[in-house]
């Protein structure tokens, strides 16, 4: 294992702006584990919740934007529920996803391009379209629907749709998007 | 009015950046400064020497002395100018040797400071009175709130002192928590036996009175003359009578009452006597159960009581006490775990506190010391104990460590391995406090001779899963999420103030932080002491504390009420506020603010006025800088003197 | 009874068309007011937050300008993960940059504090298990034994969802019980299922559902009910997937709370939907009825597809 | 000579905390500018703001206050007073023609030598950005403002 050079590799700027971002002070993380203790996701997890946040105190940013947790945890707000310093842990796992994006990271591919073909498909019709996003997904993913076992069961049940529900205002919610970038980007 | 002023060198320390010499010269020309000079070292044997002779030379009526803090050496300087005859307020200190000399080194900007704070010395001993202390008696009996073991203490070395003691104790019995302990950390000795023959010295000791099932109502007074209203419930039992034989207790038919004293562990009778060594061992009706005050059936106490000493019609009563000091020993009480929805607490019947595991593991407990599951009586084989609960919080509002659980939860792992050998012990912690003598050894033990696992890190959950219940935390120093199924989990509850501390510490007029424990008069140097003149500390009141602390802290109490009970009479510091009654108008304002309740008002000539109740009035100003018309002013710190240091800086 | 401002957020015309069609069938049934929201929009979902706040807020919170007109008192939806981004919207924007930010994105900017709560919320603080239990004096559902799962976000986090216990929510079970079902004492009811996870990471979704389902089979339930399209989703249609996952057998079927609300209360078969229900509900009902048999209960008479 | 550009600065300091704190830093040697001169009260909830005012307008350039912090007063709660009532009055003086930088108030306890030569070395360098007080003589709306401030 690495050994850390535990002052020069702390990133104070990465700090900061994750406390900003997310409004929450790290330095109040006591690493209790509770969190961890209970995050559902703890098992498919490479780093750990509570070690984010440890790795956070200490300033890794390179770690931590590149790890496949911050993909994997579903804002189930459990750690956020139970931390007894009343840290919003999963508003900084979000945050830490937003920075990942910004920096060109995704380690869990797979999921950036479903979330991707979600708000693609919101974009383009103001409201999410199951089947079309689906399709963006097998299409970007290069694989098969690995859910095909499902197909039987549930069209049958005649609720997938095979036409988009479009909006009247889907030009406002396009714009929505476009102001976002723009800010973004300025 | 003739002034002395002097100014001291102390060595170099003060005349080596300020020109004393020049000093002494300026102050010369003060107003009213008949002598001044320049010493070598002023609180000195022939320095003070030379102070008294200049009095009786010049005929001083003051002095004052630039030199070091006054918190230093005014005393000294006090008893001085008293041997000289003076009154001993005739005295006023500069302090240009840590506030000037010391921090600068610009000797001309020094003198001229220097000067400057003489001569506001000089502007204010102009405006000095000579105050008088007033003596006064002391009634030195000393009440003793709350009878735990810091109580018991307490009360002990009271009475051994030769004063006598009255103990109130809101419960049936005296004893506390600790009487319903099993053993006892780091020792491992068992508690009802260092505690049970104490107990019976309380109740031995000719010197001290136990009211029992009391509570204070109602505080008036002072240091040395306190008279405090007691509240006595109803037990139903004439106490006078009940020779606490317990044949009631055999017969009554009401058998699912709470049983309080042993943490609803079990059930107990409508009328008990709480443990086999209560103090003292009296009869109770618990009249939540009492089939008799309930239903008005029943009575079979009644009939089968050998002294008729049940008494179905008693009230309370309220009768009042004299003492001159008071001790409050009224320790602390459990986190209430049902907070922790996580843990199912309250809800899941084998997940429980350390109190009831304690209850469970002692042999005079309901189970005859047997450690059974309280859902179906079968023995644990694996406990899971979780540390922590309702302490370093803050999301319960509990962010303090509550500092003996980490050391009684190993106390419980060794216990449980010595009941049931076969069994495993896991801790959940997240750090291990154990700074005392033998405990860092004591916790080292339970993991190495004992193997309990201990595991870093917090649970999130407790969930039942068939007769077990999962467990899931986190082992932070292997990086994961843990799960262990047990038969019982014990919460190592917190300490949180004892219920009712703020109300009780409003009446005793002493201040009790955010969580309701009681704040101490200064936390190393005067730890059992109160700003409040009379009213001490001891024990978990103040902050959690274990055995040996709280013990600590009841004979520290003791010795500070004996000190304060050697003098026949004591004497006020007469820097205290007094009323001008043409000025006052009677609005109040100054009784609102006091904080020590030393203003009344009363009535003269058919018009409300404050008086200040002078043996009380702790000299702080407040009602000075509250009142409108000036009326009441603070002895030796009057408007007039601090105006004249103002005038004496801003306009000379 | 006033109205509310109705949001039935995009799985209700897909995946969850049955919780839509059996939750407006309930509100109208017990006497509830709902209007559509006017040309209503996605709330953004869970992806939208994990590109940005700003972003996500303002996604929910043209629904809240949307709403404006209806003069509502609140606005409901049966979704969980649509309340949350609507929630958390209003929650976010009542700091002053913030909201600015969000409205800076809207062509119509949110100028009301609507409150918004979930349709469960609604039915049991402003009708009430007594009210229903009132209007069922012969428990139609007695012998059913329900696990009520509430998924991970219903109730948490408790500072901006101020409904019900964030660890053992009550809301439902008591709805349930009102309709005369048992309820188990479902331990896991707040543990997340694997939510979206299920198209990139099925493997995740599979064993977190297949937890939930064996815990409520150990437990002896004969049925899971949900308040959540996604955990229901997750629950029923992926159910193979969990078992093998778990190395177990299930045939859970897992209900919309308002599916067995509309059949207590007699209400049509299009609008409950069962036959849109993967595992066959038909498994749960037979064991009620073997229940009430043993228990010596008349059976209710119901609709065919429950008989 | 030296100091002359020395301002007039008035510290009015409990006897408990900030007059230990102030010894405490005397102890350390911890060098100080010269300007202070401090007065000894009883308690931070003794000082009235009329002293304050007073001391303003009868010649001192600055002047600082310092308690006990907030939850260690000696007389249990003669300090949040102070608090309140100073605070109350650092906002009506704009309204006395005064610049309210030139009044301060703080909390050191005995034991903060350190944090207590911060304080003087901070407040009186802005007194000295300040630069001494414009001379005038207290008008009747003084007197009706200190009576406001609960004087
Ligand atoms: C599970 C557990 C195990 C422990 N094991 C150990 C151990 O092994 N070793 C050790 O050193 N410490 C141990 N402790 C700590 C120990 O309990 C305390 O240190 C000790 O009891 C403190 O004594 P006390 O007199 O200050 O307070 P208490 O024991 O709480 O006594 C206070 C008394 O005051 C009474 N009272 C309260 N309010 C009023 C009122 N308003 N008026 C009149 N009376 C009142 C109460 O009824 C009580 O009798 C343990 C604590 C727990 C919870
Ligand atoms: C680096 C450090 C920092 C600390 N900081 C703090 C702190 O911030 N707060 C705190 O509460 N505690 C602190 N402590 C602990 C603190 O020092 C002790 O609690 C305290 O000094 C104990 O006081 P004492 O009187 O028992 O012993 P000591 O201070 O050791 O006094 C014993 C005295 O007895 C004299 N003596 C010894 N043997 C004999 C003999 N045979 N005959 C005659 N005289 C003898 C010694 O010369 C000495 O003067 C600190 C300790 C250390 C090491
Ligand atoms: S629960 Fe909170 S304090 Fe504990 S490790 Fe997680 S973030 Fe840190
Ligand atoms: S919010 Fe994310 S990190 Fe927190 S417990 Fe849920 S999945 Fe884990
Ligand atoms: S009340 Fe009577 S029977 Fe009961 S213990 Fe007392 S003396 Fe014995
Ligand atoms: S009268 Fe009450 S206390 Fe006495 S025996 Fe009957 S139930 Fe018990
Ligand atoms: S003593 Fe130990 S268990 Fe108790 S609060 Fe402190 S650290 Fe936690
Ligand atoms: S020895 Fe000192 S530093 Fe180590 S744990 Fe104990 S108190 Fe802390
Ligand atoms: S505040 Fe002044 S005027 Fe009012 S009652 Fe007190 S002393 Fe009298
Ligand atoms: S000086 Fe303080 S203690 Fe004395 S009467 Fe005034 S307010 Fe009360």
């Amino acid at each position: 294992m690495d050994v850390i050079d535990i002052h020069a590799s702390c990133d104070g700027d990465f700090i900061a702006a994750v406390e900003a971002e997310s409004g929450q002070q790290i330095a109040e993380c006591y690493q209790c584990g509770n969190c961890t203790a209970g995050c559902p996701f703890t098992f498919a997890f490479d780093i750990p919740v509570s070690q984010v946040m440890r790795l956070l105190q200490a300033g890794q940013k390179k770690r931590l934007l590149t790890c496949k947790s911050i993909w994997l945890c579903a804002t189930c707000e459990s750690c956020t529920t139970r931390c007894p310093n009343n840290i919003d842990v999963a508003r900084i796992m979000d945050v830490l996803r937003h920075m990942a994006r910004r920096e060109g990271y995704a380690s869990e591919r797979g999921v950036k391009i479903f979330w991707d073909a979600f708000l693609d498909s919101v974009e383009k019709h103001g409201r999410s379209f199951e089947l079309g996003i689906l399709t963006t997904y097998i299409a970007k993913t290069g694989r098969f629907w690995p859910d095909m076992g499902l197909g039987p069961k549930i069209l049958p049940k005649g609720k997938l749709g095979f036409r988009p529900h479009e909006i009247q205002g889907q030009k406002q919610i396009a714009r929505i998007f476009d102001k976002f970038r723009q800010e973004q980007r300025s | 009015m003739k002034i002395g002023v002097f100014i001291c060198h102390c060595g170099s320390n003060i005349a080596g950046t300020v020109d004393t010499a020049q000093v002494a010269r300026t102050a010369l020309e003060f107003p009213d400064v008949a002598f001044a000079t320049d010493t070598m070292y002023a609180c000195s044997e022939p320095g003070q020497e030379a102070i008294v002779q200049a009095i009786k030379d010049h005929g001083l009526d003051g002095v004052v002395v630039s030199s070091c803090t006054p918190l230093m050496h005014e005393p000294t300087f006090r008893r001085t100018v008293e041997r000289a005859g003076l009154n001993r307020f005739m005295f006023e200190m500069a302090n240009i040797r840590e506030h000037v000399s010391w921090i600068g080194k610009d000797t001309e900007a020094n003198t001229r400071k220097a000067a400057e704070l003489t001569r506001m010395a000089v502007e204010k001993l102009r405006r000095n009175m000579p105050l008088f202390a007033k003596q006064f008696e002391v009634n030195k009996r000393v009440l003793v709130v709350g009878g735990g073991v810091a109580g018991i203490q307490a009360a002990l070395d009271c009475a051994d002192g030769g004063r006598e003691v009255v103990l109130v104790e809101r419960e049936s019995t005296i004893g506390g928590k600790m009487a319903k302990l099993d053993k006892t950390f780091p020792t491992v000795d068992c508690s009802s036996c260092v505690l049970g023959p104490k107990m019976v010295d309380v109740a031995q000791h000719p010197k001290i009175t136990v009211h029992a099932l009391s509570e204070i109502e109602d505080v008036k007074g002072f240091v040395g003359n306190f008279e405090i209203a007691i509240r006595r419930k109803a037990a139903y039992v004439d106490w006078a009578k009940c020779t606490g034989c317990g044949l009631c207790m055999e017969k009554c038919p009401s058998r699912k009452s709470l049983d309080r004293f042993n943490e609803g562990v079990g059930t107990t009778t409508a009328i008990n006597i709480p443990f086999p060594q209560a103090i003292p061992k009296k009869a109770v009706i618990d009249p939540a159960f009492c089939l008799k005050l309930t239903k008005d059936k029943c009575g079979v106490c009644a009939k089968i009581c050998p002294t008729q000493a049940i008494d179905f019609k008693q009230q309370e009563a309220l009768f009042t006490e004299q003492v001159g000091a008071v001790i409050a020993a009224t320790g602390y009480d459990l986190f209430d775990i049902s907070k922790y929805g996580e843990y199912g607490a309250g809800k899941l019947p084998d997940v429980i506190t350390g109190l009831q595991y304690e209850r469970l593991l002692s042999a005079s407990g309901p189970t005859g010391g047997h450690v059974q599951r309280p859902s179906d009586g079968r023995e644990p084989k694996t406990v899971v104990f979780v540390q922590c609960v309702g302490s370093r919080d803050k999301s319960v509002d509990r962010p303090y460590c509550s500092g003996f659980c980490c050391m009684y939860t190993a106390k419980q792992v060794i216990l449980t391995r010595d009941h049931i050998p076969d069994s495993t012990s896991y801790v959940f912690y997240m750090d291990i406090r154990a700074p005392g003598k033998m405990y860092d050894e004591f916790t080292r033990r339970a993991m190495e001779e004992y193997g309990a696992r201990y595991v870093r890190g917090r649970v999130a959950m407790i969930y039942p899963k068939g007769d077990k219940y999962v467990v899931r935390g986190a082992d932070t120093l292997m990086g994961t999420q843990v799960e262990v199924e047990a038969d019982l989990v014990v919460l190592a509850a917190g300490a949180e103030a004892s219920q009712g501390a703020g109300k009780l510490a409003e009446k005793l007029r002493i201040s009790y932080d955010k969580y309701g424990f009681f704040l101490e008069s200064h936390p190393k140097l005067r730890p059992v002491e109160t700003n409040t003149a009379g009213v001490y500390l001891a024990g978990s009141c103040q902050g959690p504390k274990d055995i040996p602390a709280s013990v600590a802290q009841g004979s520290a109490a003791a010795a500070k009420v004996l000190a304060l009970f050697s003098k026949d009479k004591l004497e006020n510091d007469p820097m205290i506020a007094a009323v001008d009654i043409r000025r006052c108008v009677g609005c109040g304002k100054c009784i609102q603010v006091c904080p020590f309740k030393a203003i009344k008002e009363v009535d003269f000539r058919g018009e409300p006025k404050a008086e200040v109740i002078e043996t009380v009035c702790q000299g702080c100003g407040l009602c000075t800088a509250t009142c409108p018309q000036g009326a009441i002013q603070l002895a030796h710190f009057t408007d007039n003197q601090i105006l004249a240091e103002v005038n004496a800086l801003c306009l000379a | 009874m006033s109205t509310y401002a109705y949001y039935p957020g995009c799985s209700g015309l897909g995946t969850s068309r049955e919780y839509d069609t059996s939750t407006r069938a309930v509100c109208r049934a017990l006497g509830l007011t709902l209007a559509d929201i006017p040309d209503w929009s996605c709330c953004g979902s869970t992806p939208a937050h994990t590109v940005d706040h700003t972003l996500s807020s303002a996604l929910a919170a043209r629904n809240l300008a949307q709403a404006e007109d209806l003069d509502a008192s609140a606005l409901i939806t049966p979704c969980p993960s649509c309340l949350t981004n609507l929630k958390m919207a209003v929650h976010r924007m009542r700091d002053r940059d913030f909201r600015d930010r969000v409205n800076k994105l809207l062509d119509r900017p949110v100028r009301r504090d609507l409150p918004v709560k979930s349709v469960l919320q609604v039915l049991v603080e402003d009708v009430g298990p007594e009210e229903l239990a009132s209007r069922l004096p012969d428990k139609p559902l007695a012998g059913l034994k329900l696990a009520p799962y509430y998924g991970c976000i219903m109730n948490r986090p408790p500072e901006v969802m101020q409904f019900d216990d964030p660890e053992h929510p009550t809301a439902m079970d008591r709805l349930m019980l009102a309709l005369g079902a048992d309820v188990v004492p479902f331990p896991l009811k707040v543990e997340c299922c694997g939510a979206s996870f299920g198209v990139p990471r099925k493997d995740i979704t599979a064993r977190l559902s297949g937890k939930l389902l064996e815990t409520a089979m150990d437990l002896g339930a004969h049925a899971m009910v949900t308040a959540c399209p996604l955990c229901q989703m997750n629950l029923d249609l992926r159910q193979d997937q969990a078992a093998s996952a778990l190395g177990r057998k299930f045939q859970m079927p897992v209900f919309y709370y308002t599916q067995l609300m509309a059949v207590a209360l007699r209400l049509p078969q299009n609008v409950i939907g069962l036959n849109k229900l993967c595992v066959s509900p038909h498994i749960a009902f037979a064991a009620m009825r073997k229940a009430r048999a043993e228990a010596g209960r008349r059976d209710p008479s119901f609709s065919e597809e429950v008989a | 000579m030296s100091g002359v550009n020395e301002l007039r600065i008035v510290g009015f300091l409990c006897n408990w905390c900030s007059y230990g704190g102030a010894d405490a830093a005397g102890v350390g040697r911890l060098a100080q500018p010269t300007d202070l001169r401090i007065i000894r009260m009883p308690c931070s909830g003794r000082i009235n703001p009329l002293f304050v005012a007073r001391t303003l307008l009868s010649g001192a350039d600055g002047v600082l206050v310092s308690g006990c912090h907030p939850r260690d007063c000696h007389y249990a709660e003669g300090n949040f007073y102070a608090r309140r009532r100073l605070e109350v009055f650092k906002r009506l003086l704009p309204t006395l023609g005064i610049d309210p930088g030139r009044f301060e108030y703080t909390w050191v306890s005995a034991s903060e030598g350190q944090r207590w030569q911060t304080v003087v070395t901070t407040f009186t360098e802005q007194i000295h950005r300040l630069g001494p007080m414009p001379r005038f003589s207290p008008g009747e709306a003084c007197v009706a403002v200190l009576a406001e401030s609960g004087g």
